[in-house]
């Protein structure tokens, strides 16, 4: 909120150091062991200065169709963001606008939606899916995915919305708009935190959704994350290999993140409203 | 060729019984036509997921990979195609006089056939030879323990040489003093992925001990052997690496191919890499020794086969099935495993004539013990309720290690308790069907 | 153009009725000021002629159609909102053409009608700046532009101006003047200048916690008040008010007594307790020697420019007199007053009614 | 919103069409089947067993379990310790990076990361560092002179250890909803608050705080939601153990429907865990006294 | 209590100037007016003195101690904000009661100040109250309260009383009057009322985009305005100014003629372009035969309760001339003028700067 002064930025420079570090150890280690040589990939104490090699990468790429999960993944995630994000923040607006007692079980039953334990409809999904023929596609994906992130998307963007100022739907409601172009509009775009927020964290849902896309993919729609676990047979845990995979499944998310920053602006009300 | 028209699906799992396959399907298109897809999927949740698929009316895969204890529930479900009548057409084609008999009796379900092994397994144990045949070490040995030093036969004589061989760090071993701690041996005690099982149960087995009462086809694993191979896994805990509740099957054979510890007895999937500087580095600091499991009385016991294998999804079409036993017989033949081990690490061979092989024998110089301790092996559980056996007893038996429960009687009781449980539901008869092996019928 | 119509209007917030039933009519291209005092409704009476507050109870017309289920979009009005209301993520010119769009004018049309109202005013050097970098007077300029850009039927103006310096609020209340006799919309415009209700109103509406005090032309307004409330509140410095007695043909207060205007002889009686009100500019100081009214003490003066004002005080009683600068006294002063007995209010010292024109 | 009422009540429940009948409709079956195998003996791998109605025995033998209050004890109070130190780390972070300085935008995303890794990887990477003594954790807190700590495998630090490692991968979540929230706060208060003299701890908690509530509670919430279905982590990391000090609700429910295959058991659990968040929140959100509308 | 100084200080944002380094010095105690066109600075240098904006470049003081770096809680002033910045999350009462809590005063204080402050504004019956449940001006009420309830040693008022009804806004001004006769308190103050102006202010400060133009008493600034800009600025309606050349002795414009007054006759020399200003308080209609200044056309009349406002054309010259109700002539008339030629000013065509006082 504030601009701090030198004294204050150093000490959040500070601070901010010892988050990052201890948040992106972990990362390290995933990054270093993913080119560390399998035979010292556990050992005591842990290597910390060895001949890096590519050949978990080489072959993550060469026993596994990579890129086309790599795909898929992208396919399931981008497609259930903009999919929960549609249809998520046109239903918190609602939500946040509609002052009925009614309204509020219809919020809560949105959100219990995310309560049930997913493995409980692992089966049902699957006996669905199989029989509109969508089991191992992408669209199965995209569309249980969007039942856990619509109601993220809803709980987390009426908040938002919330706290847009009413006066500029007004405003926009003298100019001659009806209620879809204020929304499009005015209400949305200055709740662009909120919608960076949401779809940050669906994609990253889904991106990392596992049992799902264990129980409903094939060749045809598996997931990367399915992939790099699959790296865990019946005799070994493939420790280079998932690290490896770890590491690359990383990027996309990475830049979705960066790319949705951008929508992440302070004050954007400032200067709307006395 | 013969199936041009026929796709077949693998749901399968990425280790070396599918990988060295699944890259050269193409040349199994090339001979008959057929294309072969080969899913990979990860070992957790596999075995739901192949359930789950076979609860399906219309397939999505023709070809599913099988552990060998999930052959109970696979085929009390009749979800595995009955393979006895086309091992029979095909016996000489496919070698079976050469295959390992137990490694086939392994995938059966009341007699009948239902996968074909691809990769044969033997719990055995591995040492460090090169500290075996050390003159100090041996000398030490013989002084404290009043005989030589040699790979246990007895788990007294495990739990001995583990005791010996636990050094500290700054301690000498074999003439050259450690730089970090040293360990007797290392087992799984892990709950992880039922790791702790699958050391508890050869032991178990190595004691005589038996899965089931024969009379009531109830629980048995609380028996004399079940109590001395949980004392054993207990006393063992002194000598294991401090991580030992933490230990996964996968991390226990790290320590033996690190060259980290005495002596570990595992699957002998992994053993492959005891040879291999690629994938352990105990090749290039010592040298690998390998012997039968112990016994509980030194006597030649029943030691665990296992068998990871291919079978065929029983609502497959007919056409899909003859193609799918036509990959299966590719897959698996003789030649084909041949080509596996020349070629380098990988599969657990179950061919005699290749166990058996000079040239082979000397690049993989566990394949002796391979070969002999098969002779009077005994199958692993292979109860329609083995799931349930693996978790109840992970549960339990990690409890004793972790000093939750007081005895291992109490542990092993309660485990036995809450199986029983279970199975009381259904009638004796079917219990004592579950339990029955008959003899697999390829071999009449 | 409409005409709006407003029949026992009530607005409730929950429990609280904020205006409690108010009845106006305003013909077809009126200029109609709302003046009163913070808080009393007024802002409210625009927002439910706009649409955007429900009204609790009545009937709203706007061109003899009851549009109280209408959506402010159909209502065809224009709005300056009091707090601005500006598109915070827009340029001024977005603003602006955002107001525009519902149009669909041509690109030059548009943009003809956007320079316009930004040259007309001021606003022409910040058509590209975002609202957060304008300042306060800026903003309401934008807010005012927003609206003036458009045709609609009806503009509604709430404190369009009071952000603004006396020189362009003076231009650009010119300006509405200007644009609503070429246009002749319906304006209705809250304001709490003076200036800009007497000078733009065809008619005010003097309001009150809710209820409608007096409406009339702003001459009728400032000259016949209908009540105390109204006289007080129109004219600034406000009116003085002297309560006092009737009692032989005269107004006796404290320390002061004032002939009764002719036009009050009639409706008073002997004995009865009044209050009489003489605006600051009636008051005017004696060096002569003619008869005073009153003799007062200067408590303080304050320096106007072109007058001053005078804190008065006779015995109990404080007055305010605005005479020319150049008359100003001393403060401590002794001065010699005299009312201007014609410019003198009678009202009733309960009711606060105006005893000139009960009737209205 | 007055203008809203009459007129757009109907285009607001349009709004809302979409999102329920998606909700709707990818729900209702597998809700309606897996109530329908809750009163069920059901048993998918095993055919064998007889699929009949078992009336409420399943919900009996879930609630007389002392198994299950097990789980459900550890899964609150993990849920206790990764919620409330989410908050507070999260929270925290947030005012870091929110700061107007240079750089914020990529520790934000840095600090992301944790969430952009599948729990069940998180739990393989937590192996590496859990281990006593192939672990780095131990590694490192040795040169602090510290442990070597057991995490995974004492029943003392294994539910802490589960704890610090969802705690690094869900921290980034409360984090960047906050950090949303905290942006999106117009800055004529804090200006008011910063000439006042307010301290910058009054500032934070009758100002900052007040204003992102709504935000942070649905923050909770959600959190709260996942952290009762917390499953993968565990299955990598203990699988419940070591002994059943790390069982939690979702892996008895888990075990019951696929390890056992009694899905008629896992549905019922499944029902009774519902029924327990949905209590559990409806409480949460009387207990903040005020509506969930306004949450 | 705090003496404030400025020193060439300058405010940037991004490559644009919008404070061109001013120099101030305001006395301890003293209550200066900021007074300007809308979007010249006074908002700008306000939060710079308050700190929530950033000197550029320039030194900034306050009692005497450089404070550019100094943080805005340190700095012991309390501001009202243009905008308000209320706590929206916050009653009336928590708003108050937040703007205390630093000082750390016991509860009974607390309640004694707030209540106090809240019935001096008219908001005790709403301090349960959140801004978004009040009208405009309520809210503007509030922000007032929430700085007068604390004892700052500088108080900064921006546009405080932009939005309350004249009668309120007096009422309010009295009491600042008396605030600050009482604790003395520096005070800087920006108002777009020039009766605020000129009955406060110790010192007026006339900007103009970014630069101050006078400085003086109000007195001063309104009788001998530096320039055209500050002539024309101060006064409503405005000065008249008129363009002349000066010949025979005479200021001659076009269809006007007038006497040069007696201050300036050293001033000018023949020939000069000059433009001379006239307040419209201070031309008179003539009705008798005395000489008139000129003759001019009544174009439109606004009626202002006691005054009327004449729009008059001379030639080709607009003028606005204020006189008595009571004299209003019709539209479209013909008038007679006099201008009060003590009243004149003269400002050099070129530079605007007034002929009086070119020095100061
Ligand atoms: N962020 C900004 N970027 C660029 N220019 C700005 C910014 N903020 C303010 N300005 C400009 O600075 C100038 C001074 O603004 P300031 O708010 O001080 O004016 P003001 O004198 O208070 O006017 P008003 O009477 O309208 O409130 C204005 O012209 C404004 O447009
Ligand atoms: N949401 C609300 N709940 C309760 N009372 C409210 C609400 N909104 C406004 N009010 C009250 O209604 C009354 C009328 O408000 P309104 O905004 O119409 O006043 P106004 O005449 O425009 O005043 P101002 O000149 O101060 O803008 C005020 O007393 C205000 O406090
Ligand atoms: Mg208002
Ligand atoms: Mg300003």
């Amino acid at each position: 909120m504030n601009r701090p002064n030198r004294r204050q930025a150093v000490l959040v420079y500070l601070l901010l150091a010892v988050v990052l570090i201890v948040f992106l150890t972990p990362i390290y280690i995933i990054a270093s062991s993913s080119v560390k040589p399998t035979p010292i990939m556990f050992q005591k104490p842990p290597a910390m200065v060895f001949t890096p090699t590519f050949e978990h990468y080489t072959q993550l790429f060469a026993t596994r169709p990579f890129a086309k999960f790599m795909l898929n993944s992208l396919i399931a995630a981008l497609g259930s963001t903009v999919f929960s994000l549609t249809f998520g923040s046109l239903a918190a607006y609602a939500i946040s606008r509609i002052r009925h007692k009614r309204m509020n079980d219809v919020a809560f039953w949105i959100l219990s939606m995310r309560m049930f334990p997913p493995i409980a409809v692992v089966v049902p999904y699957y006996i669905i899916f199989k029989a509109s023929g969508l089991l191992d596609t992408p669209l199965a994906l995209i569309i249980i995915y969007s039942t856990a992130n619509i109601p993220l998307t809803v709980w987390l963007m009426k908040g938002f919305f919330d706290e847009v100022p009413r006066a500029l739907e007004e405003a926009a409601a003298i100019d001659g708009y009806g209620l879809l172009q204020i929304f499009w509009y005015v209400t949305l775009p200055l709740a662009a935190p909120g919608l960076a927020v949401s779809a940050v964290f669906c994609f990253i849902f889904s991106w990392n959704e596992f049992i799902f896309a264990l129980m409903l993919t094939g060749s045809n729609a598996q997931t990367v994350t399915v992939a790099v676990m699959s790296f865990w047979s019946s005799d070994a845990v493939q420790w280079g290999r998932i690290m490896a995979g770890s590491f690359i499944i990383l990027i996309p998310g990475v830049i979705f993140v960066l790319t949705c920053q951008r929508w992440l602006v302070r004050g954007l009300t400032m200067g709307s409203v006395k | 060729g013969e199936f041009d028209d026929v796709e077949l699906k693998m749901l399968a799992i990425g280790d070396t019984s599918v990988t060295r396959l699944a890259p050269i399907v193409g040349e199994f298109e090339e001979l008959t036509g057929a294309k072969v897809q080969i899913d990979q999927f990860p070992y957790p949740g596999l075995i739901d997921k192949i359930v789950i698929e076979a609860s399906a009316n219309t397939p999505s895969y023709q070809l599913m990979w099988v552990d060998s204890p999930w052959v109970g529930v696979l085929g009390e479900s009749g979800a595995l195609e009955d393979l006895t009548d086309l091992v029979k057409r095909d016996a000489a084609e496919i070698n079976l006089d050469d295959i390992v008999p137990i490694q086939l009796q392994e995938n059966t379900w009341q007699g009948r056939l239902l996968a074909f092994p691809a990769s044969g397994m033997i719990w055995h144990q591995n040492y460090r030879k090169d500290l075996y045949e050390h003159p100090d070490e041996q000398a030490a040995f013989k002084a404290k323990y009043g005989y030589d030093l040699a790979p246990a036969q007895t788990w007294d004589q495990y739990i001995d040489i583990a005791e010996f061989f636990t050094r500290k760090a700054g301690d000498t071993l074999a003439g050259e003093t450690l730089e970090k701690d040293f360990y007797g041996n290392a087992q799984a005690y892990s709950r992880v992925a039922g790791a702790i099982t699958h050391d508890f149960f050869p032991i178990m087995r190595s004691f005589g001990g038996q899965y089931w009462d024969p009379e009531t086809g109830l629980c048995a694993m609380d028996g004399e052997a079940a109590l001395a191979a949980a004392e054993v896994m207990k006393k063992l805990v002194a000598f294991n690496p401090p991580d030992y509740l933490g230990l996964m099957w996968d991390i226990r054979t790290g320590y033996m191919e690190r060259g980290e510890t005495a002596q570990s007895s595992y699957w002998s999937v992994r053993t492959v890499r005891l040879t291999n500087p690629d994938e352990a580095v105990l090749p290039t600091i010592g040298e690998a020794g390998y012997a039968p499991s112990p016994t509980g009385d030194g006597n030649a016991q029943p030691t665990m086969t296992g068998a990871l294998s291919f079978g065929i999804n029983s609502k497959a079409t007919e056409r899909e099935k003859e193609a799918a036993w036509a990959f299966i017989k590719w897959g698996t033949s003789r030649d084909m495993m041949r080509r596996f081990a020349n070629e380098g690490s990988g599969v657990s061979q179950f061919h005699k004539s290749i166990l058996s092989d000079a040239g082979l024998q000397e690049k993989y110089p566990y394949y002796q013990v391979l070969l002999d301790t098969q002779e009077n092996a005994q199958r692993r559980i292979f109860h329609p309720f083995y799931a349930d056996v693996e978790e109840v007893f992970g549960v339990e038996l990690n409890k004793y290690m972790a000093g939750e429960t007081e005895s291992a009687q109490e542990a092993l009781t309660n485990a036995c308790t809450k199986i029983n449980t279970r199975l009381k539901v259904f009638p004796q008869d079917m219990r004592l069907r579950w339990i029955a092996d008959p003899k697999a019928e390829i071999f009449n | 153009m409409s005409s709006i119509e407003l029949k026992k209007v009530v607005k409730r917030y929950g429990a609280v009725d904020v205006v409690h039933g108010i009845d106006l009519e305003i013909a077809e291209g009126e200029f109609v000021v709302l003046l009163g005092p913070s808080g009393c409704g007024k802002t409210t009476t625009l927002r439910m002629i706009a649409g955007l507050e429900d009204v609790s109870d009545g009937e709203l017309s706007i061109g003899n159609q009851v549009v109280n289920a209408v959506a402010p979009k159909d209502r065809g009005v224009a709005m300056v909102f009091q707090n601005y209301a500006l598109y915070p993520h827009m340029t001024v010119r977005q603003n602006m053409e955002f107001a525009l769009r519902p149009l669909r004018l041509a690109r030059s049309e548009t943009d003809r009608r956007i320079n316009e109202t930004a040259v007309l005013l001021g606003l022409d050097e910040l058509l590209a700046r975002r609202p957060s970098q304008l300042s306060g007077g800026q903003r309401q300029r934008v807010a005012m532009a927003r609206a003036l850009v458009r045709t609609p039927d009806v503009f509604l103006f709430d404190e369009p101006l009071s952000n603004l310096d006396a020189k362009l609020r003076t231009q650009v209340r010119l300006e509405i003047g200007k644009l609503h006799k070429r246009l002749g919309t319906t304006i209705v415009y809250v304001t709490h200048d003076q200036v800009e209700a007497m000078t733009l109103a065809d008619k005010i509406v003097i309001m009150q916690d809710g209820h409608i005090e007096q409406t009339g032309s702003p001459q009728e307004v400032y000259t016949r008040p209908r009540n105390r409330f109204v006289a007080t509140f129109i004219g600034s410095p406000a009116m003085n008010i002297v309560p006092a007695t009737i009692s032989d043909g005269k107004l006796v207060g404290d320390h002061v007594s004032v002939e009764i205007p002719e036009r009050f002889k009639k409706r008073v009686q002997a004995g009865q307790k009044v209050e009489f009100g003489i605006r600051p500019t009636e008051i005017s100081l004696l060096d002569g020697a003619e008869q005073a009214t009153a003799t007062a003490r200067v408590e303080v003066t304050e320096y106007l420019g072109d007058e001053a004002l005078l804190d008065l005080r006779i015995g109990s009683q404080e007055l305010i007199a605005e005479v020319p600068a150049n008359q100003c006294p001393a403060e401590d002063a002794e001065v010699r007053l005299r009312f201007n007995p014609e410019a003198l209010h009678i009202f009733d010292a309960e009711t606060g009614m105006s005893l000139e024109n009960q009737a209205r | 919103m007055a203008y809203i009422r009459k007129r757009n009540r109907k285009i607001f429940l349009i709004f809302m069409m979409p999102a329920v009948l998606v909700l709707f409709g990818t729900t209702i079956y597998p809700m309606l089947y897996a109530g329908y195998l809750s009163f069920r003996s059901y048993d998918l791998a095993k055919l064998f067993v007889p699929r009949v109605y078992v009336g409420w025995a399943n919900y009996r033998e879930i609630l007389s379990s002392s198994e299950f209050l097990h789980t459900l004890i550890v899964t609150f109070k993990l849920m206790a310790m990764t919620l409330s130190v989410q908050l507070v780390l999260g929270v925290g972070i947030a005012l870091l990076v929110t700061q107007r300085l240079p750089g914020m935008g990529v520790a934000r995303t840095l600090l992301l990361i944790p969430m952009m890794i599948s729990p069940v990887i998180v739990g393989l990477v937590w192996l590496f560092l859990y281990f006593p003594e192939l672990g780095y954790l131990n590694y490192f807190l040795s040169f602090l002179g510290l442990g070597p700590y057991a995490w995974i495998t004492s029943t003392d630090w294994a539910l802490w250890a589960i704890a610090i490692a969802d705690i690094w991968q869900w921290t980034p979540f409360v984090m960047m909803g906050t950090a949303a929230a905290l942006t999106n706060l117009s800055p004529e208060p804090f200006e008011a608050a910063k000439l006042d003299g307010n301290s910058p701890f009054d500032v934070f908690w009758r100002v900052t705080l007040p204003q992102i509530r709504p935000v942070l509670i649905s923050l909770m919430f959600l959190r709260a939601i996942d952290a009762f279905k917390i499953y993968d982590i565990i299955f990598v990391l203990t699988k419940g153990g070591p002994g059943d000090t790390t069982e939690v609700l979702s892996m008895f429910i888990y075990r019951q429907s696929f390890t056992f295959w009694r899905m008629g058991v896992g549905a019922a659990a499944s029902f009774v865990s519902l029924v327990i968040i949905v209590v559990l929140i409806t409480l949460f959100f009387k207990s903040l006294n005020r509506d969930p509308h306004q949450a």
